[in-house]
């Protein structure tokens, strides 16, 4: 289990990593679901299913739905073709 | 490496990484996405405290009572901090949209500024305006989209 | 200069870690209170799943005041957002495919909802989960058709009630002496759908009441008007 | 706990997958890209979700894989969703 786990964390952390680096909010939108989606893996493989359905829940759906709003609304989320 | 190690690792990057994301960013929509990571690494630590090896899940599914089973405590704490976290980050969203609308910016330094102006108005304090005051404040810029 | 110092916290935030980090006792814990529960939760409550046990049996009160803290956000949220302006250019209506799967879409997320909720006891899952994804659920319609209108009234009645009835299933057991939301009822064979007393009751009233406040939330949010 | 061949072979292409799509994330060049890669690594997620119930002998991880698998489709709306609004 010890390389599944190495490789979901090295995920994480470098899609945490890329959420404060990317220019662009949708990329860094895209980046927070990716932390949150290793995250709940990690929850799984620490047993606890409970927190990783919620974590699922928020992070899959709600987190994503609420940021997509807000960052619409915000003005902050600009559709390119290129770049 | 054990995998517990590897788990704590996971942790104290993802809170390190946050705490990072608050310091530096000056986009207010930046930090609201690292105090995002910071919670969740929190989340992590707060279930690892009493990680056991070869612990199952604390559920007992069909009758089968398992020798050793995962602390229940912990996680029902954690439960219910992930979706609290989801209603702060809604509140920290809104409240980004109102300083939006009312100044036209989300850069954290002209919000400073702006708030210094602010309140220097209603207390009625003169901005300083001697020949040893330093150079008059640079209007705030107002920009939109920021890097980190 | 700010980033200097920033960066200098940073470094001593990272030995800081780092000093943690290696002379911490990883993996060396006795969770008593947990092996304690562990042992004990089947007989007392009822609830296959342990962590139900604790969420609403051994930390029922804490459950209800976490619940008004989401309720304190949720409401907060709302003032700051405010009214939206009569005259807001509401987004446009999404495509064919959006429109349609959105009706395929809406009742199987009520069902995943609803089973989340009442298996919550038996299951991973219950109020807080199932909870979140009846908010989507019923946020789906809004997002494939902005403009439709949505009764907030019906969603602070249902919100309301949700919280009055997990306030009152807690009384109900004071007046035999027993403390406040002490478990009730019959508590069943242990892992059968009617089991583990009155806490399916409770996480109903937990999935209503998180269903909907982050449901209001979401649309609030929706109906204020984009910046551009 | 000792893996059968089978759930090895599993877990290593889920690992292929979730190497390439992370690739494919942290490298763009466009958002759409990256949001792209997001959603397949969501759907390669719910596979291993169901795969470490499988390793671990217990049915009730599979709930966690369906409700990731009912809301990451959501989460990818809402991503759609605001992009098509955005493009007049």
């Amino acid at each position: 289990m010890d390389w599944l786990t190495l490789i979901i964390v090295v995920v994480m952390l470098a899609s945490a990593v890329a959420v404060l680096l990317l220019k662009d909010f949708l990329a860094a939108l895209a980046a927070f679901s990716v932390v949150s989606l290793g995250l709940s893996v990690l929850f799984v493989i620490v047993r606890a299913p409970d927190v990783a359905m919620t974590e699922a829940a928020i992070g899959a759906g709600l987190g994503s739905l609420l940021f997509a709003l807000a960052l619409r609304r915000l003005g902050l989320w600009r559709a390119r073709d290129r770049g | 490496m054990d995998t517990i190690i590897i788990l704590y690792t996971g942790a104290f990057g993802l809170i390190f990484i946050g705490i990072a994301g608050i310091v530096l960013s000056r986009h207010l929509v930046r930090i609201i996405f690292a105090i995002g990571l910071l919670e969740a690494g929190a989340n992590l630590l707060l279930l690892l405290a009493t990680w056991r090896d070869g612990a199952s899940a604390p559920i007992i599914v069909g009758g089968r009572v398992p020798a050793l089973m995962a602390d229940p405590v912990p996680q029902a704490l954690v439960l219910t901090a992930i979706v609290i976290g989801v209603g702060i980050l809604a509140l920290a969203l809104s409240l980004a949209l109102r300083v939006q609308h009312a100044w036209g910016t989300l850069d954290m330094r002209a919000i400073r500024l702006r708030l210094e102006e602010e309140i220097d108005d209603a207390a009625g304090i003169e901005p300083p305006t001697s020949a040893d005051a330093p150079a008059p404040r640079p209007t705030a810029p107002a920009t939109r989209e920021g890097g980190a | 200069m700010q980033r200097f110092t920033s960066a200098l916290f940073l470094l001593g935030l990272g030995v800081l870690i780092a000093a943690i980090f290696r002379n911490m006792d990883l993996a060396a814990s006795t969770p008593i209170v947990g092996d304690a529960i562990n042992a004990a939760a089947a007989q007392q409550v009822g609830a296959a799943n342990f962590v139900t046990s604790v969420v609403l049996g051994y930390r029922g009160f804490d459950t209800l005041m976490e619940l008004t803290i989401l309720f304190t956000a949720a409401t907060a949220g709302g003032l700051v957002l405010g009214k939206p302006r009569g005259d807001a250019r509401p987004d446009p209506e999404a495509g064919l495919v959006l429109r349609a799967g959105a009706d395929l879409f809406f009742p199987l997320l009520l069902v995943v909802g609803l089973y989340i909720i009442l298996h919550g006891h038996l299951t991973p899952g219950g109020g807080f989960q199932g909870g979140v994804i009846l908010a989507v659920a019923f946020f789906l319609p809004l997002l494939a058709r902005p403009g439709t209108p949505m009764s907030h009234r019906a969603v602070s009645l249902i919100e309301g009630l949700a919280g009055a009835s997990f306030i009152v299933i807690g009384l109900l057991a004071m007046p035999e002496g027993q403390a406040f939301l002490t478990p009730l009822l019959d508590k069943g064979q242990l892992g059968s759908l009617l089991s583990a007393g009155s806490l399916p009751l409770l996480y109903i009233a937990v999935g209503l009441k998180v269903g909907s406040e982050l449901a209001g939330l979401l649309a609030q949010l929706a109906a204020t008007e984009a910046s551009d | 706990m000792t893996l059968t061949t089978l759930q090895l072979i599993a877990l290593a292409l889920l690992v292929t997958g979730i190497a390439l799509s992370t690739l494919r994330l942290l490298l763009g060049p466009t958002p759409a890209d990256r949001m792209v890669a997001a959603d397949t690594l969501a759907v390669i997620t719910t596979a291993g979700l169901a795969g470490l119930a499988s390793v671990f002998d217990n049915p009730v991880y599979l709930d966690v894989a369906l409700v990731y698998g009912t809301l990451a489709f959501v989460g990818t709306v809402a991503f759609a969703r605001a992009l098509e609004g955005n493009r007049e």
